[in-house]
């Protein structure tokens, strides 16, 4: 492994890409996937308190956010969803 | 078993960016139990090619598929007719399935999805060290088990350079020193005084250094012999 | 109804009284262990002290998400009758057959028709001070206790109701479509006859009011430790914002000042109320959480950090959250004027008054029995100690002086939420093996219909969309999305619902199954977690398999949170059912498999705790194996001869040894240790050093603990030095001591310091003892006691100010600056600093008396290692979950009790054991397990064994199997899908919530929407 | 005389042979080695041409050899494993011997991730060789000059006559098996040994009691390697990060005082710590000389060749013997 040309490119190319201007007025649509232990049984809660969040976020509830699977997150990009959330 | 690692994914994307129809092909062995070739990371990789597609503007048809071993032609035959309707087989399999599939598919490129490391072991969950370097003959009898080809940065074949510092390799702080680990384990064996005697050059030849290898199973070698005498007579007739 | 028929005169069934975690423990473990349980709680609501805390330590645990599933689990119990606003009137009877009468006040709601939708309670007009935020907000006249109150039926407050006391308003009654306000409620009483009786009514807190130097109520921002517990909680008045109730700005400095209404024998409650140290430390460093501009400071008197990781809850509280700890009693607390500030008088470590300002002061208020305690108890003819607590003895740690009637919990004395979780099992334990073979005998279990065979039927969907009142119906369109519904492919029936879960509804869903011919169903309310149960009941009571169901939660993740966004809300709740009824689609019936339990238990460890839980088992009807290491039983307790109370333990070690030895359903094996275990929880396999071999489906570790055998302060130099058991036993022999004769003894040896930083927990009692005992015998006796700080918790507290009162004398130390100890011609001179005198100080002593710590037994790493179980930092087992599971470890069918769990007295050992018992008699009293739907399916066909999920795996359900490849054991498989997630060859699905299901209700979010420009 | 070179003859005579260093430049010039042998002439009886010493790319160590060879200094060249495969070594020990070269080190060599240690970017992608190790390479030399053959068997007309040399690291570790690997060296053909640099005598003193034990001494000639002292800092990094150096708290100490005692003044702190250094090397090598089974020292003033008249001098060991036939 060349160690020293690896942190040479990775200093010449920033990894991380820049955001892209948002239109004004753009909402995104955002999917969350929530452990049903403990995520899922907080956005319960937040609806119990009556807290106001966007309505363009839901909610697919997993046993553990260890079920969690790099697909889901992919697929959920793949189809157009802006943000994925995984919260457990 | 063979470890690979996912190529950068850049690099990956200049090598399919010019083709219409991809096919991210999995190898379900060896790769897959790395977490770098499988069926599983041929989806993700497919996914992430579309993604890429999509952002580039460039219209892409990616999909993905895998089998249990891209190094045995019986896995990928039944599939054959399928892989061939693309342009371009990005394999997720050992380069040993790269270039397997790669004779067999006929004009249709088979570019490296991943890059193939070693042979290695998994001491824990997501940790792959080398530990063989199939060099082709084997020494592990007389340095207690562990290999001075694979695991000492300079193949030594005498005992420990001047390099050895605390136990670790001149190389680095976090690599084993082989031969600190041969000559400890040695004396747990009780013969340390196998490493009292000079091992004369090797012979490499029967590694990669050797030209490409073959093992083929004495049966067979008869059966090629023989096939090999009935075609030189057929031949001889002939003429 | 009834399994069996009990062959005595025994009841199979038990009152509990209390609704608290103690209580409720005992609840599940009875009812999960073959008994019907009448629960009995004042409130409308259960849950008790719990519910009202925000965190617990020393994990951080959020309280409420523990204690929510507890709750949900004891309300739909089939066989927990939980009968709220309710109270003991009277009890008449014998053990195994005692007759109750309970009152039941009023609710004016009907418990049958209310689904809880609350719209009643945004419609009343009548503002009430909340109980349950601790006046911190209000409530209204009907409501419910909490959010997630469990039976979530609301109650009418007679007392605040306009109409009940003025006649008019009415509005619930307009509101509830459900026709549930009943405002000509009168209640009622009713009988029950029971086998067993529990009480765990809990304890109150002291109202501190009565010390008004202190402030509280006349200073708007001194509060009570419950009332900032409500300050710090999400769902509290100020959402988990820290604000002080003058001004709600956020207070800097923040101090809580101790054993406020506790140790105070002139003006409050003398004894210790075991969990304000620590309650204290929480709530200033989750303060410190929220709001890392708060400075805390806790007034403190001596730190009580006794139990399991205590110590280093608080070192970390001080070293990484800068917690204050000041050592000073405060005197009073008086606000400036005008700010709201507070201005805290005490005197500092040098004797100096000083004066310091707060912006919020927080009582750590103790707890006390409450009001009506000594009527309360007459009522179930229980006596008392002179404090109210109900009489019990540390050797028959729960049971009270009436056969057949337990305690549990803080009723008993001030304990923390583990303890009581432990004697919740403990009591469950006890009233087992009080009425083992009535076991079954009054259990209800319910007769189901034949499931229908899917075979070849296409998706046949049927979706009820719920208005909850107007709780969805407000917010979502519902007819919108009724129409949506039946747009989806595989639906064939959609309709709207008043109440998706009020009883009619359920024979409607029955009876459309049934008519449509539906063979999945979705229905669009509320949460799955509270309702998916009754409905998955409901269906299949239809025929239907139960996870042919799926419940679209538009009213928490919907309506609730999107009020007044009409639109907005009935998009999403179209999505949401969209992707439901995508899931839906590609459920499969799931049958759940049962396996056999060898109905017999293995205890490793012949000590008091494996010995007290083999006993209770073999007395719950199982067999019992005890395997001891040592050539006799007895184990620790051998060298204890007094308790703290002065109870004769060697006679009482005596009686059990001789109980189990005569007992036909033990075996005991001593000198002998298990060589290897196989199987898992119903079916265990193991095989002894002395090649025996047991057949057994559950395991109780109790492998106990050792004395630490001190190297230090002369100890083994000087035979003038000698540990506390050692002096134990001497004045056991009758030793007298001389006038004069000098004892110094010293705390703290071998713990609380690294490497083993922590508390025996026994060791000031042990001291304490000790003293006393030297004191009854010649009170011309000099003893002196160095510790760090006094740690007798709970009503232990007394015998502290009794070996005072006796002339002990108790001299403090810091770790850092510890006694000097030297030998001199015929004595032992020990030098140590006395911080009340700010001087050197000198003692000769005859006698130096070292308080040695406890450790873990040497075996406890094989043992472990054995079963997979790990240990804390300290060595000691880990419990699966430190506050709700302390006798229970992660792998079923495992349980652990006494010493090897942590240091305890001799009191805690045996409850915890009993404990274990009931937790083991649960299991053994099943003759199948059921396993879970909802677990990991297992492809071998798929995979290539490479050991990802294995490693992975928390219950180590994949393992190697005989053929030397992976496989896959479901009944320890807890669905969590780790493995699915890890597995690079996709052979693990997880039962309904499998890849394609997922995959599908991710597309179905996000079909019919505007095609989505990746990156923008 | 296997060789007839200097140093082969001085150590014959008895006497105690003085080895030293040169490090060939980054560069096509010749003047910097010419420059260096010139200081370096009259105070050793060879000195040692490093082969890339670091794995950083300079004049190659029998080219420089020859440049040193012209300018009147014995050279040890030194060949490393890293580099070449069995073929090139012989090719390059043929070439080297035809160009009158007649002393020769054998070393593993630095591996190619090494670049001069991270401070030269190097060629740390470069693949190395590693065909035989140092002990292989001595028996493939000693083959060559005794027996007239190749490694491969095949015959030569005219066998390289040199002498051969071995490295020795007596406190790398595994210690204990330092001194049989020493052995194997020897047992391999290695006609003289220069130890890695010894700062921790008591610790040499024990090794070479193991190595006496094993008759190595009467075999080969040992020569101490000594590594002139040059900053407090140089001693402090040795000690920490050099493979098989370990140096005394005390030495670093007195290195130390003498950095102190110049104050602010860092010309002068340099001055007085090279002063010390200089003396503690005095001392080392008199203390290597008298542990039995030592036959020499072998010098090396890394970078400072200037220093090495006044502490052979301070040694006593100037003037260097000549022979003059």
């Amino acid at each position: 492994m060349d160690k020293l040309a690896e942190s040479a490119a990775s200093d010449a190319v920033s990894p991380v890409e820049k955001p892209h201007e948002a239109p004004p007025g753009w909402e995104p649509n955002i999917l969350a996937f929530a452990c049903h232990y403990c995520a899922f049984a907080a956005a319960d809660l937040a609806g119990v308190m009556r807290l106001s969040y966007p309505s363009n976020v839901k909610v697919v509830r997993l046993p553990c956010t260890g079920k969690l699977d790099h697909i889901y997150v992919l697929r959920a990009f793949e189809k157009g969803v802006d943000g994925v959330f995984v919260a457990g | 078993m063979i470890v690979g690692e996912q190529k950068p994914f850049d690099e990956v994307w200049e090598m399919v960016r010019s083709f219409k129809k991809v096919l991210v092909f999995g190898c379900n062995t060896c790769v897959a139990i790395c977490h770098a070739g499988g069926g599983k990371e041929a989806e993700i990789l497919a996914s992430l090619i579309r993604m890429k597609a999509a952002q580039e503007g460039v219209a892409m048809e990616v999909d993905h598929l895998a089998v249990e071993r891209h190094c045995e032609p019986e896995y990928f035959t039944p599939v054959m007719e399928k892989v061939r309707t693309y342009d371009l087989v990005l394999s997720t399999a050992c380069g040993v399935g790269v270039n397997f599939l790669s004779e067999r598919i006929g004009t249709i490129p088979v570019y490296p999805g991943i890059d193939t490391g070693f042979f290695g072991a998994v001491p824990q969950a997501g940790v792959f060290t080398e530990l063989c370097a199939g060099c082709g003959k084997c020494i592990l009898h007389l340095t207690g088990g562990i290999c001075p080809v694979a695991r000492c940065s300079k193949s030594l074949m005498n005992g420990p350079c001047g390099g050895t510092n605390k136990g670790k390799c001149e190389i680095s702080p976090e690599v084993d020193c082989a031969w600190y680990l041969i000559v400890e384990r040695m004396k747990q064996l009780g013969t340390l005084d196998k490493l009292y005697e000079v091992q004369p050059p090797r012979n490499w030849s029967t590694g990669l250094y050797g030209g490409p290898r073959r093992v083929v199973l004495e049966h067979i070698r008869d059966l090629e012999e023989q096939d090999e005498k009935q075609e030189s007579q057929a031949g001889g007739t002939d003429k | 109804m009834s399994e069996k028929t009990s062959s005595s005169d025994k009841h199979g069934s038990v009152l509990v009284v209390g609704g608290g975690i103690g209580a409720m423990q005992a609840a599940l473990d009875l009812a999960d262990g073959g008994f019907k349980v009448h629960m009995v709680q004042k409130d409308p609501a259960v849950g008790g002290t719990m519910v009202m805390l925000d965190k617990t330590f020393p994990t951080g645990d959020c309280a409420m998400c523990m204690i929510s599933p507890k709750m949900v689990e004891v309300g739909r119990h089939l066989n927990i009758d939980i009968h709220t606003l309710a109270e003991v009137v009277s009890v008449e009877g014998k053990p195994g057959d005692f007759k109750v009468r309970v009152r039941l006040a009023p609710r004016y709601v009907d418990p049958d028709k209310c689904t809880g939708c609350a719209d009643c309670e945004a419609k009343c007009p009548r503002k009430v001070t909340s109980e349950f935020e601790q006046g911190l907000s209000t409530r209204k006249a009907i409501y419910a206790l909490f959010a997630q109150a469990v039976p979530n039926t609301r109650a009418i407050d007679a007392s605040q109701c306009l109409y009940l006391t003025k006649g008019v308003c009415k509005s619930c009654q307009k509101v509830c479509k459900a026709g549930a306000i009943n405002y000509e409620d009168k209640g009622r009483e009713i009988e029950l006859t029971v086998g067993a009786i529990i009480l765990g009514p809990g304890l109150d807190r002291y109202d501190a009011r009565v010390r008004g130097e202190l402030g509280l109520g006349r200073w708007p921002n001194v509060v009570t430790s419950i009332q900032f517990e409500r300050v710090l909680s999400a769902s509290g008045p100020y959402k988990g914002e820290v604000k002080r109730p003058s001004d709600e700005k956020h207070p800097r400095k923040v101090a809580w000042i101790q054993c406020v209404g506790s140790r105070d024998s002139h003006n409050a409650n003398p004894w210790c109320s075991s969990v304000c140290c620590m309650y204290a430390t929480k709530q200033a460093i989750i303060a410190k959480e929220h709001d890392k501009n708060i400075e805390p400071t806790i007034f403190y008197m001596e730190m009580r950090a006794f139990g399991k990781d205590f110590d280093k809850y608080v070192e970390r509280a001080k070293k990484d959250y800068g917690v204050r700890y000041q050592r000073a009693m405060i005197s009073a607390v008086r606000e400036e004027p005008g700010a709201g500030d507070l201005v805290l008088r005490y005197a500092s470590e040098d004797g100096k008054l000083v004066d310091e300002t707060f912006d919020m002061v927080v009582l750590s208020v103790g707890l006390e029995p409450h009001k009506n305690a000594v009527e309360f108890a007459q009522t179930f003819g229980i006596e008392t100690t002179p404090y109210r607590f109900p009489m019990t003895s540390p050797l028959l740690p729960v049971r009270t002086s009436r056969e057949g009637i337990y305690i549990t919990g803080t009723y008993q004395g001030p304990k923390d939420i583990p303890e009581t979780v432990m004697q919740g099992s403990a009591v469950a334990g006890e009233a087992m093996a009080l009425l083992g073979e009535a076991r079954g005998t009054e259990t209800a279990s319910k007769e189901l219909p034949p499931e229908r065979d899917l075979a070849g039927e296409d998706a046949r969907i049927g979706v009820f969309v719920c208005h909850c009142g107007t709780n969805i119906a407000s917010t979502v369109k519902v007819d919108e999305v009724v129409e949506e519904a039946k747009k989806l492919p595989g639906v064939v029936y959609a309709t709207n619902t008043i109440y998706a879960c009020a009883q009619d509804n359920q024979d409607v869903i029955k009876q459309t199954i049934h008519d449509q011919k539906l063979n999945r169903v979705v229905i669009a309310s509320c949460t799955p977690r509270t309702h998916e149960p009754l409905f998955q009941e409901t269906i299949r009571e239809a025929g239907l398999n139960k996870y042919l169901f799926d419940l679209a939660d538009i009213r928490e993740q919907c309506s609730w949170c999107h009020m007044g966004k009409k639109e907005e809300a009935t998009k999403k709740a179209k999505q949401i059912v969209r992707m439901s009824v995508a899931k839906s689609r590609l459920q499969q019936p799931i049958s759940t498999d049962t396996v056999g339990v060898t109905p017999a238990c293995m205890v490793i460890g012949g000590g008091i705790a494996g010995m007290t839980a083999a006993l209770s088992l073999a007395e719950q009807g199982f067999q019992v194996h005890i395997v001891e290491r040592e050539s006799e039983l007895g184990g620790l307790v051998r060298n204890l001869h007094r308790t703290l109370d002065g109870s004769d333990v060697q006679e009482f070690l005596e009686s059990r040894i001789a109980a189990v030895q005569a007992h036909p359903r033990i075996t005991v094996h001593t000198g002998t240790e298990v060589a290897k275990t196989e199987g898992f929880v119903g079916n265990f396999k193991t095989s002894l050093s002395s090649g025996a071999a047991l057949e057994h489906g559950a395991i109780i570790i109790a492998t106990g603990g050792v004395e630490y055998r001190p190297s230090e302060y002369l100890y083994g130099e000087s035979e003038r030095v000698v540990t506390q058991r050692e002096l134990e036993k001497r004045l056991a022999g009758g030793e007298q001591p001389k006038a004069d004769e000098s004892f110094v003894m010293i705390q703290c040896v071998g713990s609380r310091e690294e490497p083993n930083q922590y508390c025996s927990r026994v060791c000031c009692q042990d001291a304490i003892k000790n003293a006393i005992a030297i004191k009854e015998r010649n009170p011309n006796a000099q003893v002196a006691i160095l510790y760090r700080d006094i740690r007798t918790y709970g009503l232990r507290e007394d015998y502290y100010k009794e070996a005072r009162d006796r002339g002990v004398l108790f001299i403090r130390y810091e770790v850092d600056r510890k006694p000097a100890v030297e030998k001199t011609n015929d004595t032992i001179r020990v030098t140590a600093w006395d911080y009340m005198l700010n001087s050197e100080l000198t003692l000769n002593a005859d006698w130096l008396v070292l308080s040695t710590g406890l450790r873990p037994h040497p075996t406890t790493d094989r043992v472990g290692e054995m079963y997979k179980v790990t240990r804390n930092p300290d060595g000691y087992f880990l419990e699966a979950h430190v506050k709700l599971r302390p006798v229970d470890f992660p792998s079923e069918g495992v349980f652990v009790s006494g010493l090897a769990h942590a240091p305890k007295n001799l009191d805690e050992t045996i409850t915890q054991a009993l404990a274990s018992a009931g937790r083991a008699g649960v299991i053994l009293s099943h003759e199948r397990l059921a396993v879970s739907g909802i677990i990991a399916k297992h492809r071998r066909d798929l995979c290539m064994s490479c050991l990802s999920c294995f490693r992975v795996c928390p219950f180590d359900s994949p393992y190697i199997g005989e053929d030397g490849k992976v496989a896959h054991n479901e009944v320890k498989c807890m669905g969590c899908g780790i493995c699915a997630g890890i597995c690079p060859a996709k052979a693990f699905q997880v039962n309904n919530f499998r890849d394609d299901q997922i995959l599908a209700m991710i597309d179905a979010a996000v079909e019919c929407e505007e095609p989505g420009v990746i990156g923008g | 005389m296997k060789s007839g070179s200097n140093l082969e003859r001085v150590i014959a005579s008895g006497k105690p042979a003085v080895t030293a260093e040169l490090g060939p430049p980054m560069s096509a010039d010749p003047h910097e080695v010419i420059k260096k042998a010139g200081m370096l002439k009259g105070y050793c009886d060879a000195a040692n041409i490093t082969d890339c010493q670091t794995a950083v790319v300079r004049i190659s160590s029998i080219a420089a050899a020859v440049l040193a060879l012209q300018a009147g200094l014995e050279p040890v060249m030194q060949m490393t494993c890293r580099d070449r495969n069995r073929i090139a070594i012989q090719a390059d020990i043929l070439g080297a011997a035809a160009l009158g070269l007649k002393n020769c080190l054998c070393i593993a060599g630095d591996h190619q991730s090494f670049s001069a240690a991270g401070r030269l970017k190097g060629h740390p992608g470069a693949k190395n060789v590693y065909d035989v190790d140092s002990i292989q390479l001595v028996g493939i030399l000693k083959k060559m000059r005794d027996e007239s053959l190749q490694e491969g068997g095949d015959k030569l007309e005219v066998p390289p006559k040199l002498f051969i040399g071995a490295a020795f690291t007596p406190g790398g570790d595994p210690m204990d098996y330092r001194p049989y690997r020493l052995k194997k060296k020897v047992d391999a053909g290695a006609d003289f040994i220069q130890t890695q640099g010894i700062y921790d005598i008591e610790m040499f003193r024990k090794q070479m009691e193991v190595v006496r034990n094993l008759g190595v001494h009467e075999r080969t000639a040992i020569l101490g390697g000594i590594i002139v002292p040059r900053s407090a800092m140089m001693l402090k990094y040795m000690d920490a990060s050099v493979a098989g150096v370990s140096v005394p708290p005390a030495l670093i100490q007195r290195m130390m005082k003498a950095r102190d005692a110049a104050g602010d003044d860092k010309k002068k702190a340099k001055e007085l710590q090279e002063a010390e250094g200089i003396r503690i090397a005095v001392e080392l090598i008199r203390q290597v000389l008298e542990i039995p089974g030592i036959k020499g020292v072998h010098i090396q003033a890394i970078e400072w060749e200037s220093a090495m008249p006044e502490i052979v001098k301070a040694a006593g060991l100037y003037p260097r013997p000549t022979f003059n036939d």
